[in-house]
């Protein structure tokens, strides 16, 4: 076996791995190794000079394998891959050693770090020689976009890529597009209306040539990988026909079930009927029928009153679910958030005070379209002379959410001022700590408050009914007392929650949730739209809870990943994958049943095993359960880590 | 047992869950013993016998595989797989006199951080109690290994088929 | 027959006899048996966590130890003593300096820990073991509707208990399926005030006060309970605190074992209905 | 790192997660009896951060806690408030300062007594030992109520207790030893 050269490269980073790793000391006894001959540290190796570093160490001493201690290869892989490859070296001829999150900032002791970091980097040198140069795949990228997801997020999104003049299929699971900012009322700093704001874009989407829009449809499938996905998608029927319905609502008024099925989108504070417009901006402005409350449907009986109302003919109780096929280069979630549910806190009597209501419910109220046409009244119709807005309902508490939702301190506030605007009721609002934190925000909340409303420090604790009226207590942390305070109206403000699917989503897409439940991005700070599978991108409260103008600035930092994509081209596709030693093949068929990807088949004629190198994703299972040891997996293969386990327990 | 006896475990994490989980322990700056050394696998579908054989045989005390949780596989259904071979790996361990302290199987999520560490600290002090591996079968576990690796993967395999497609007989 | 192992607690033997009766005698009618723990002792209740946490541990445990290992669940009927029971279980899990405290005492006198049975209030096991289709079919008087409000109290369900902390539903569910009217109730797991009425009576006063208020406000004939604490704070005070309030309208306080066994065709001395300090013969006159 | 009275109470099981309180006041809102006190729940913990050891043992407040385990329940940081008025009030008996609010503690030496001579309690003896040990007086107060549970059959006259007493007595003490280290 010939000598190699090898290169050891020991980062400080700083005094994030040199503060408790002696990295001069792991250098030294390394530099001894057979076979290295350089070994050097320097303070940031991922730094233009510590790239250029090892550059002029390939060219001038003839490195032919390099291996960099420093910090996780998810963060700087690539970095010093493309360091190597600038040097003319192959970029699979470098191992990288883990000593930061691995090692210094997860040990104390630096004896011990120093000497865990010393094994890791043996384990590198040890694997690299017996790196081979692999070539990265580049596949050409379908340049269309799917778009999960028709809340402003979304919508902000696929107008952007449609306006690029890029195709996007925009999936919704709900019967019209907007998400919850449809149900709002007014929006925070600047008290625009929300349909004044959002109804203009979700036309846009109406009417983009670039965007098709599928409403009542969810992802059941996804195949493929970056640049090239194949994603299959589930419509379920609306029972009408979309190019004869003209969005007039005489089934609506004709449908025997007419005010009796809470309406969602009002939150439960409205009736309607079976067949129904979800709301008059909806976008697309078609009538649906609810097929779990359809008479007909349910039953098979009924007078067909929305049939003979029809005068377009539009209603078709033949339509089954379709499901389509869509191939696109990249996806973006944005799928938005669940309310919490207070019934999950007894002790506020939701659902059992009908003047308890929540957030969203208020907004309706207040909303001139909504139920009440925007008056703020009570369950018998009579205003509110106080109102109590309860702060952090499901959000920083342990027993639900650990995490502060965020944007309910303003909401809150905005609340307050409605309140103020619509009936000159008092205000009390129970809050923690006021998080005001965006621009106009503080502004904002110092205006409400000299508007008269009462800010009490402490959490509201419960809400009882005494003498027919509610009563909110809790202490006021400020006083240092215990207060009573009676009021006629509740509002919770509850938390923002990962979507009750979001699991399903995440293993239908692959890709990982955080803690809280929301979905994970590549780098909280430095990679926040991005998930850790390549081409799948993050906007809006899907990945956590956000307000409108960072859910807007989300969704178009989405759109410029899947545009950055269609640009260039083409993709590189990771090139680990498996092969078959056909003289070591037994034909024994254990890997075919192995493979979830149907990439190994039976050559017939010879009767060995063969992988179809496109199809496989390198995970390398068919390798383990291999008896004859016949299949290697490209940079993943038996010697390379035998050798670093042999290195890292040295 | 012996108070400065510090075990060396060997961590074979998937590359897409677990050692990402480990990563956020890291960022986290959580602490956790010093006594693993971690190396990266794309799934934890790709850990066979022969691996964990040979962790024993260079010295390691005990050995950790960490995959996905199930159904969170980044390749649908790997760690599936592991979880299928891991009973079949244990007994062979405790054939051979490998104590069952010494090998664990663990699924870890890319968010759970502070759960890895945890699972770290908790793997040293049980081999702690159980003490330092001295290779009971001395130099007859080298010789045995390859066979006891090969007859492993034939378990492994024929378990697998169960599941799988027939040897075409 | 199913068997458990029952842990009466002191109350029982004294001031609640009337629950000890009505527990026997329904318990008999399911044809269950329970066998007194032998030679137990008070569980310290919330006296001696207050002055000494290794006693308030000693206490409750020395009870585990004696019952036995293989003889059915631990039945218990009173909150207090359920939850010290169980928390001295919680404890020693949790706790290792705790679990290393008592099983050395223990160690030191002959007292071993060895199985120690699963700790159950008695309306778990109703509710789960027996359950609601058996309660029903037992039933030969129905409760005609007789309107209550069930209140649990705190140390049913917290905060280990089995019932929901906030709004517990077993007891309601029970004597829904009794043919009672339950009425909607929010004071269901306020505090009694326990052990306060004797040594702060002004504040368990008014904690007992708002109990009965809102039960009279919504209508209830009867208060129903699941612990001896709770029955002597709202029955045996109830006169003073309704003069020191200016409350009129008496309500009888009852155990949920007296309503089921009424409902199971026994009778109301069979069950000591008697003993109440509030007399129940008005509220229950509609069933005869 | 803490002050040292925040770090007593860490030490003692249930006490461990004082520093997590984030001063919202859920505990006081909870607490039945929190009205009366001059120091809340919530305040008590801040006393307790800032190290006014004495202040918050010799508090009558501490007194004031029935026990409902409401604040436990509902606190948003997972602490055990209830636990730590256990605590609070261990410390009080231990460091004597129970003295300060002898009409009430009264009660607890009573009680215990009971129980470290018999093993279990019998009601009326209780009222008795208490009335005697702080105010006779209060025997009056009770009267007409012992008399209707006399009559209701709801009294026992005859003490009752464990049959091995010495084994009783005996983990009490050792308990009592230890716990008081």
């Amino acid at each position: 076996m010939s000598d190699h050269k090898i290169g050891v490269y020991v980062c400080h980073c700083g005094s994030n791995i040199n503060g408790v790793v002696n990295c001069a000391k792991v250098t030294e006894e390394i530099g001894k190794l057979g076979e290295v001959v350089v070994a050097k540290d320097y303070k940031y190796m991922c730094s233009d000079p510590g790239q250029e570093m090892i550059k002029n160490d390939i060219r001038e001493k003839g490195l032919d394998r390099v291996v960099v201690a420093a910090c996780s290869p998810r963060m700087h892989e690539p970095t010093f891959r493309r360091a190597l490859e600038g040097a003319g070296l192959n970029g699979y001829l470098l191992e990288m050693a883990n000593i930061r999150e691995h090692v210094s900032w997860v040990t104390k002791d630096k004896e011990e770090a120093t000497k865990k970091a010393l094994s890791l980097v043996k384990g590198a040198v040890k694997r690299v020689k017996l790196h081979e140069p692999i070539e990265e795949r580049e596949v050409p990228v379908t340049n269309t976009t799917l778009v999960l997801g028709g809340g402003i997020s979304g919508i902000q999104a696929a107008l952007q890529v449609a306006e690029a003049g890029h195709k996007v299929y925009l999936i919704e699971q709900k019967q019209y597009i907007g998400g919850n900012m449809a149900k709002f009322d007014k929006t925070f700093p600047t008290l625009d209306c929300a349909a004044c704001i959002l109804t203009p874009k979700m036309v846009d989407v109406g009417q983009s040539p670039n965007i098709e829009l599928y409403t009542s449809s969810e992802v059941i499938k996804v195949d493929g990988y970056v640049g090239n996905f194949t994603v299959t998608v589930r419509e379920k029927p609306r029972y009408i026909n979309h190019d004869k319905c003209t969005g007039c609502g005489d089934c609506a008024s004709a449908c025997i079930m007419k005010n009796r099925i809470p309406h969602e989108f009002d939150e439960g504070l409205s009736k309607r009927s079976a067949a129904y417009i979800p709301f008059p901006q909806a976008v697309p402005l078609k009538a649906v029928i609810d097929d779990e409350n359809c008479l007909l449907l349910t039953r098979k009986k009924c007078t067909l009153a929305c049939v003979k109302a029809c005068g377009a003919k539009a209603i078709n109780f033949n339509q089954h679910e379709t499901i389509h096929e869509f191939k696109v280069g990249s996806i973006i979630l944005a799928t938005g958030f669940d309310l919490f549910d207070a019934k999950r806190s007894p002790q506020y009597g939701y659902g059992k005070y009908p003047n308890v209501i929540n957030g969203l419910q208020f907004e309706r109220m207040t909303n001139a379209s909504g139920p009440t046409s925007g008056h703020i009244t009570l369950a018998d119709g009579t205003e509110p002379k106080s109102v109590a807005v309860i702060h952090c309902v499901g959000s920083r508490d342990e027993n639900y959410n650990k995490y502060c939702s965020r944007v309910c301190c303003m909401s809150s506030v905005k609340f307050a001022h409605l309140v103020k605007d619509h009936c000159d009721a008092e205000v009390y609002e129970f809050y923690i700590d006021m998080r005001t934190f965006g621009k106009g925000y503080e502004e904002f909340y110092n205006r409400v408050q000299e508007e008269g409303v009462h800010f009490i420090r402490g959490k509201g604790a419960e809400v009882a009914q005494k003498d027919g009226r509610l009563v909110v207590k809790a202490e006021d942390t400020l006083l240092g007392q215990y207060r009573e305070i009676p009021v006629d109206m509740v509002i919770l403000n509850t938390a923002l929650e990962p979507r009750v699917d979001a699991e399903k989503v995440a293993q239908t897409l692959g890709i990982s949730r955080s803690g809280d439940g929301f979905f994970m991005e590549s780098h909280i700070k430095l990679d926040p739209v991005t998930t850790t599978t390549d081409g799948i991108y993050l906007a809006g409260c899907c990945q956590s809870p956000k307000d409108i103008p960072d859910s807007v600035a989300q969704g178009s930092a989405a759109a410029a990943q899947s545009l950055a994509i269609i640009a260039t081209g083409k993709v590189k596709i990771s090139p680990i994958s498996a092969s078959i030693d056909s003289e070591q093949c037994a034909g024994c068929q254990i890997c075919i049943g192995l493979c979830t990807y149907r990439a190994i088949k039976l050559n017939e004629e010879t009767l060995r095993a063969e992988i179809n190198e496109a199809v496989c994703k390198g995970c390398g299972t068919c390798a383990a359960g291999c008896p004859s040891g016949a299949i290697k997996v490209s940079h993943f293969n038996d010697d390379q880590l035998l050798a670093q386990i042999e290195g890292v327990l040295a | 047992m012996n108070d400065k006896f510090e075990p060396k475990i060997l961590g074979i994490l998937c590359n897409w869950c677990s050692y990402a989980g480990a990563d956020l322990a890291g960022t986290s700056r959580l602490r956790y013993p010093a006594n693993i050394r971690i190396v990266k696998v794309m799934c934890s579908g790709r850990v066979e016998p022969t691996l964990i054989l040979k962790a024993f045989q260079e010295g390691a005390d005990g050995v950790l595989i960490s995959g996905c949780h199930p159904g969170d596989c980044h390749y649908v259904d790997g760690n599936i797989k592991t979880l299928r071979r891991t009973p079949l790996v244990a007994r062979l361990l405790t054939q051979i006199g490998i104590e069952p302290e010494r090998f664990k199987q663990v699924w870890v999520s890319a968010s759970e951080g502070e759960r890895f560490g945890k699972i770290v600290e908790q793997m040293v002090e049980d081999i702690k109690k159980v003490g330092p591996y001295q290779k009971k079968m001395g130099d007859q576990l080298d010789v045995v290994m390859d066979e006891v690796a090969a007859s492993a993967k034939e378990a492994a395999a024929a378990a697998e088929e169960k599941g799988g497609l027939n040897c075409g007989s | 027959m199913i068997a458990y192992q029952y842990y009466p607690g002191c109350s029982l033997h004294a001031s609640a006899r009337d629950y000890d009766e009505s527990v026997k005698g329904v318990l008999g009618c399911l044809e269950i048996k329970l066998e007194e723990v032998p030679d137990w002792n008070c569980c310290g209740a919330t006296i001696t966590p207050s002055l000494n946490q290794l006693q308030a541990q000693i206490l409750p445990a020395r009870n585990l130890a004696l019952a036995a290992e293989n003889k059915g669940d631990l039945i218990v009927p009173c909150n207090a003593c359920y939850m010290s029971l169980k928390k001295v279980q919680h404890n020693m899990v949790k706790y290792k300096e705790i679990r290393e405290g008592v099983i050395d005492i223990f160690s030191q006198t002959g007292l071993s820990l060895t199985g120690m049975p699963k700790v159950r209030h008695l309306l778990e096991m109703i509710m789960e073991d027996i359950g609601l289709a058996k309660v029903k079919e037992m039933v030969t008087k129905t409760l005609k509707d007789i309107k209550i409000v069930s209140y649990s109290g705190c140390q049913l369900v917290r905060p280990l208990g089995f019932d929901d902390p906030e709004d517990p539903q077993a007891l309601d569910q029970l004597m829904e399926a009794l043919g009672a009217k339950v009425l909607p109730f929010s004071q269901k797991s306020h505090c009694c005030g326990s052990s306060l009425i004797t040594t702060q009576p002004e504040l368990a006063f008014k904690m007992v006060d708002s109990i009965l208020e809102e039960a009279r406000k919504v209508g209830a004939e009867m208060v129903v309970v699941t612990c001896p604490m709770c029955q002597l704070n709202l029955d045996a005070y109830q006169g003073q605190i309704n003069n020191k309030f200016n409350r009129t309208g008496e309500l009888p306080i009852i155990y949920f074992t007296q309503l089921m066994g009424l409902a199971m065709g026994m009778s109301k001395s069979q069950l000591g209905i008697q003993r109440g300090i509030v007399s129940s013969n008005k509220a229950l006159e509609k069933i005869g | 790192m803490f002050e040292d009275f925040t770090s007593e109470i860490m030490s003692y099981p249930g006490g461990e997660k004082i520093t997590a309180c984030m001063q919202c006041g859920t505990c006081t809102g909870s607490c039945p009896t929190s009205h009366a006190m001059q120091y809340t729940p919530r305040k008590l913990i801040s006393l307790i951060r800032a190290n006014q050891k004495d202040t918050v043992l010799k508090s009558l407040d501490i007194w004031k806690c029935a026990s409902c385990y409401s604040c436990t329940t509902r606190c948003p940081r997972g602490i055990k408030f209830t636990d730590i008025m256990y605590i609070l009030k261990n410390l009080a008996w231990k460091e004597q300062t129970k003295k300060e609010n002898k009409d009430i503690t009264g009660f607890y030496s009573a009680f215990q007594g009971l129980i470290e001579k018999r093993g279990r309690m019998n009601e009326t003896e209780l009222i008795m030992k208490y009335s005697f040990q702080t105010n006779p007086a209060k025997l009056l107060e009770f009267a007409p109520l012992g008399m209707k549970m006399i009559i209701k059959g709801r009294a026992a006259f005859i003490a009752p207790k464990v049959r091995n007493q010495d084994q009783l007595q005996k983990i009490m003490k050792l308990a009592q030893e230890r716990g008081g280290e």
